[in-house]
């Protein structure tokens, strides 16, 4: 395992003061808790609040600040917070008008935010939750855990923290949320595993000539081990998947969010973009908004994701919108 | 001989030695079909549980099963951290002013954590996860108990049914956790969460044994 | 080799078509060179011009737009390109007020910028070079070719985009790129070396408890090769090394700059963030501006560099303006 | 045997066939003491020149080593792209209306290639460069040409003087191009640009053997 660390214990504490270090006054950490808060908080809004286990970066301490995110709950690499921090976290940014946790569709990140909300509900907080679960390569069932949420999750939390920015209600922003869950799908794939420092080797082998295709982002295995193919084949394996599902349309407007999973360069990913712009074009779905980069990562993992969001006017007004955070900037 | 105050500490620290060996184990279980980190997870919980529980001075059973499941609760995480944390909360307040349990109260008490992780994680058997090593332990230690059998021997069937429920799960598709993402894959390997209720479960009885 | 791609020969042209199609409106592509040009050129402005080897990403071509550089000119995989490029790239987006090219220094770069310099030159065109050279891991001599351009180049680009973006005159815009270079210092690292797609294999190989001191962002070997040591340890020679250059002093401040060398994540390089904060907090000197995260790439090699940049009103205004690119974007 | 306008456009191409050849080695070499692509650059650049040249009707030895220069300029990049755009640039001037080149014309082309070079790259004798390669090459290209030596026997004493010169660079330490970063760590390897200038010359005899 090579990694820059100290002890293999303190990486996320460390990765932590860093982070608040490199960004004062935009961000601060929790005086007791493990989380990330933004450094204006409490505002008198709702308070967005999301986390997950760390090793995702920018997820979600990077996207804490004007427009996104009040506070993210980072767990130990791949492993889902715990309630405590959730709690502590609300307390420390709640300004009166409710809190919107946002959760990816793990048992764990589940269970844990459910705890916190009953805790925070008991004394009297307004708490809403929404599920992220957007991805295409679990097969769904009311008898499993349902669809991950992996890529979707980027993009709700830009485009609620917008709408609670601008001073959207608790049951406005909560409904915002699960529309943009509705209508967000996405389907990642590697060409090498990753290593969990605590673990010290990786989750799994691949050899030189395969990929796992429909891997979820804790550096778990995927539905499917193949052999390496072209990009463009590779693109039109996953958006075909995705495309299906919603099912998008042509004459539909999306946001085409094409993410590294960590370890891969952007050369390459800008080259998976246009084959992706070009698929989408034969489809005639139109691309009116986009974002390529490292934003919801599995260390350094190589691979990448993909991620369709179907846009309206709302939602490309929100997209829009200023935010200032680590991981996202722009308008301010 | 019945489980008492310090039998019940010295059965959480053997816990701990034994999650701690086993670490790497439940990790390696954990990547096949998971995200590695169960063994850790666990390890790094029981340690602040031998941590929490060495500081503290108790008088009954439920308030020490109560610090270990509000440690696990804030340290653990992932899934197994709130099933276990409730697991060993439900058991905390069946237990609570007991002085010692016998192997009836034990099987009430634990009857009461599993059905706090099914309420919790909404798992049925064969589902592939902690339930099918829990489930059948809990049936095993309570028809034990109604025939009058002592601890000892009601924790023995219920290790022999733990044990043959954790290797129940290796042929099973994973309908709940992490493991589920994998459907089919997931055949052929052993469920890391039956594993570790296994280890706990082998260890209390061994713990006991000891002090017998 | 594990990359995602489709032809070798047609890496570097597929990335540059998905810059383009993921940023439209904000750069084009020349029609005729490999040469990202400012959507919005030519503009009454000292037209700011810089290029290399690709595989850098986002250096050069995610630094075109507004208030950096006016056009990017990237070679084939760390290989300088190509005097027509620089040459067709300054005629789409001259303005009539000069062309300034920031050169990193390598042999290649420099012969290839010239070359297109005297073209231009020799047309009636005011053309203007500064090369950075502010790789401390590199021992200078008058008989050598003198130090590698680093990551002071995305610092010396972000501040003299500005300052042509404001109106300033070429010999202005060019003496502050000469300023900025003199008081930048920069020095990596690697933990893997990387792979140039048309060569198929890595450039160099180490053992899994082997690092390369002061590696350049071309996936040669470095000057030395060590054991690998804590994040601490690593900062420190770098830091150290960097310090006692300028040198920096106790009351200078700065701005800090952690960059990823493509295969490194956020996780480790906000860690290694933080021991560079407590370095320079030991000895006094002040980090009033940061920036973490991938901006000079060397493919998906594993490793960071640190570079430091001292700072005054002028440069700290300067680094603060608007800027609009792929890569690097605030205040619009 | 003089070199005539058919003679350069089959050495032309025979060098190209040597430098496709020999890319991955090339590549090799600058793997160990620079970026892994000096391979990659000739043979980039030399299959557009034969695709350049193929087309063209040429009259005299200039206007070929002209389009070779213009080609290699706009196709290698790095530095032996215009190193060696320069080198083929000044014979090409020199060798202008030329329709044969004999020993002593040809010593003069590649003495003012070899002053093009050493004017843009500054690298002198010893710097573990082409220089090293290609200067010997001239000097015994002129001495030989001097004494009245036929062209095959004064590229003959070239060759070798090239491939002298090209061993030559494996202890020295770098001081120009890239691999002068790598301090005393470039000792013990041989330069590339050194070794595709021996390739070039050699390969330029063996076609003018051919062809007589
Ligand atoms: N819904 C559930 N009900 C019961 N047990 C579960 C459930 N989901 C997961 N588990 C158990 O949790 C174990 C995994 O725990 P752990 O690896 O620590 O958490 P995570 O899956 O969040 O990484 C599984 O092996 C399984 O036994
Ligand atoms: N200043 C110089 N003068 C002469 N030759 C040089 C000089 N710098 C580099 N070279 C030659 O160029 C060769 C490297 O070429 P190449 O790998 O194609 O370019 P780059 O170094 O830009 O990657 C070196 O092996 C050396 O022979
Ligand atoms: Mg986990
Ligand atoms: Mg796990
Ligand atoms: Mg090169
Ligand atoms: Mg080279």
């Amino acid at each position: 395992m090579k990694k820059l660390m100290n002890k293999v214990d303190d990486v996320v504490v460390q990765s932590l003061a860093g982070l608040e270090a490199a960004h004062p006054g935009l961000v601060k950490l929790h005086p007791s808790v493990k989380a990330v808060l933004r450094g204006d908080a409490p505002k008198a809004k709702v308070a967005v609040i999301s986390g997950g286990g760390s090793g995702h970066e920018p997820l979600h301490g990077g996207y804490v600040g004007y427009g996104m995110l009040d506070a993210a709950c980072p767990g130990e690499v791949f492993t889902s917070p715990t309630p405590d921090q959730m709690y502590e976290a609300a307390k420390a940014v709640e300004g009166g008008k409710g809190v919107l946790f946002i959760v990816k569709n793990y048992t764990g990140d589940v269970m844990n935010f459910q705890m916190a909300a009953d805790m925070l509900s008991g004394e009297g907080v307004n708490v809403a939750q929404v599920v992220i679960d957007d991805d295409v390569a679990v097969q769904d069932s009311l008898y499993t855990a349902g669809r991950r949420g992996v890529g979707g999750t980027v993009l709700a939390e830009k485009i609620v923290g917008a709408k609670a920015e601008a001073g959207g209600s608790l049951e406005e922003v909560k409904a915002l949320c699960e529309k943009v869950n509705s209508q967000v799908r996405s389907m990642g794939m590697a060409l090498t595993p990753c290593t969990v420092p605590a673990a010290g080797k990786p989750t799994f082998t691949l050899a030189d000539d395969e990929m796992e295709i429909g891997i979820g982002i804790h550096g778990e295995p995927g539905r499917q081990r193949m052999k390496l193919q072209s990009a463009k084949e590779i693109v039109e394996m996953m958006a075909k998947a995705i495309v299906d599902d919603l099912p998008f349309k042509a004459g539909d407007e999306v946001l085409a969010f094409v993410n590294g999973m960590g370890g891969t360069p952007q050369m390459e990913l800008y080259l998976a973009y246009n084959d992706l712009a070009s698929y989408l074009r034969e489809k005639g779905i139109v691309i009116a908004r986009s974002l390529v980069g490292n934003y919801i990562t599995s260390l350094e993992m190589q691979g990448f994701s993909i991620t369709l969001l179907k846009l309206d006017d709302e939602l490309k007004a929100l997209w829009d919108a200023p935010v200032e955070t680590a991981g996202l900037r722009w308008g301010r | 001989m019945n489980l008492d105050v310090q039998g019940m500490l010295k059965a959480i620290d053997a816990i701990g030695t034994t999650l701690e060996a086993h670490k790497d184990y439940l990790t390696d279980l954990d990547s096949a079909i998971g995200d590695a980190d169960h063994g850790i997870n666990m390890n790094r919980g029981f340690t602040k549980v031998r941590e929490k529980v060495s500081q503290g001075t108790y008088g009954d059973l439920g308030a020490i099963l109560k610090d270990v499941a509000m440690t696990l609760m804030s340290s653990v995480g992932g899934a197994s951290g709130p099933l276990y944390g409730t697991f060993f909360m439900r058991m905390s307040m069946k237990l609570a002013g007991l002085q010692a349990a016998d192997a009836s109260s034990l099987a009430a008490a634990m009857e009461e954590g599993l059905k706090g992780i099914v309420a919790l994680g909404k798992a049925q058997l064969e589902d592939k996860t902690m339930v099918d090593a829990l489930s059948p332990a809990v049936e095993a230690l309570k028809k034990a108990a109604g025939t009058g059998a002592s601890l000892t021997e009601a924790l023995e069937a219920a290790v022999l049914a733990a044990q043959a429920g954790m290797e129940s799960t290796v042929p099973l598709v994973a309908r709940k956790g992490r493991a589920s993402y994998l459907g089919k894959r997931s055949v052929g390997h052993q469920d890391p969460g039956a594993t570790s209720t296994y280890l706990i479960l082998s260890t209390l009885l061994m713990s006991l044994k000891e002090v017998a």
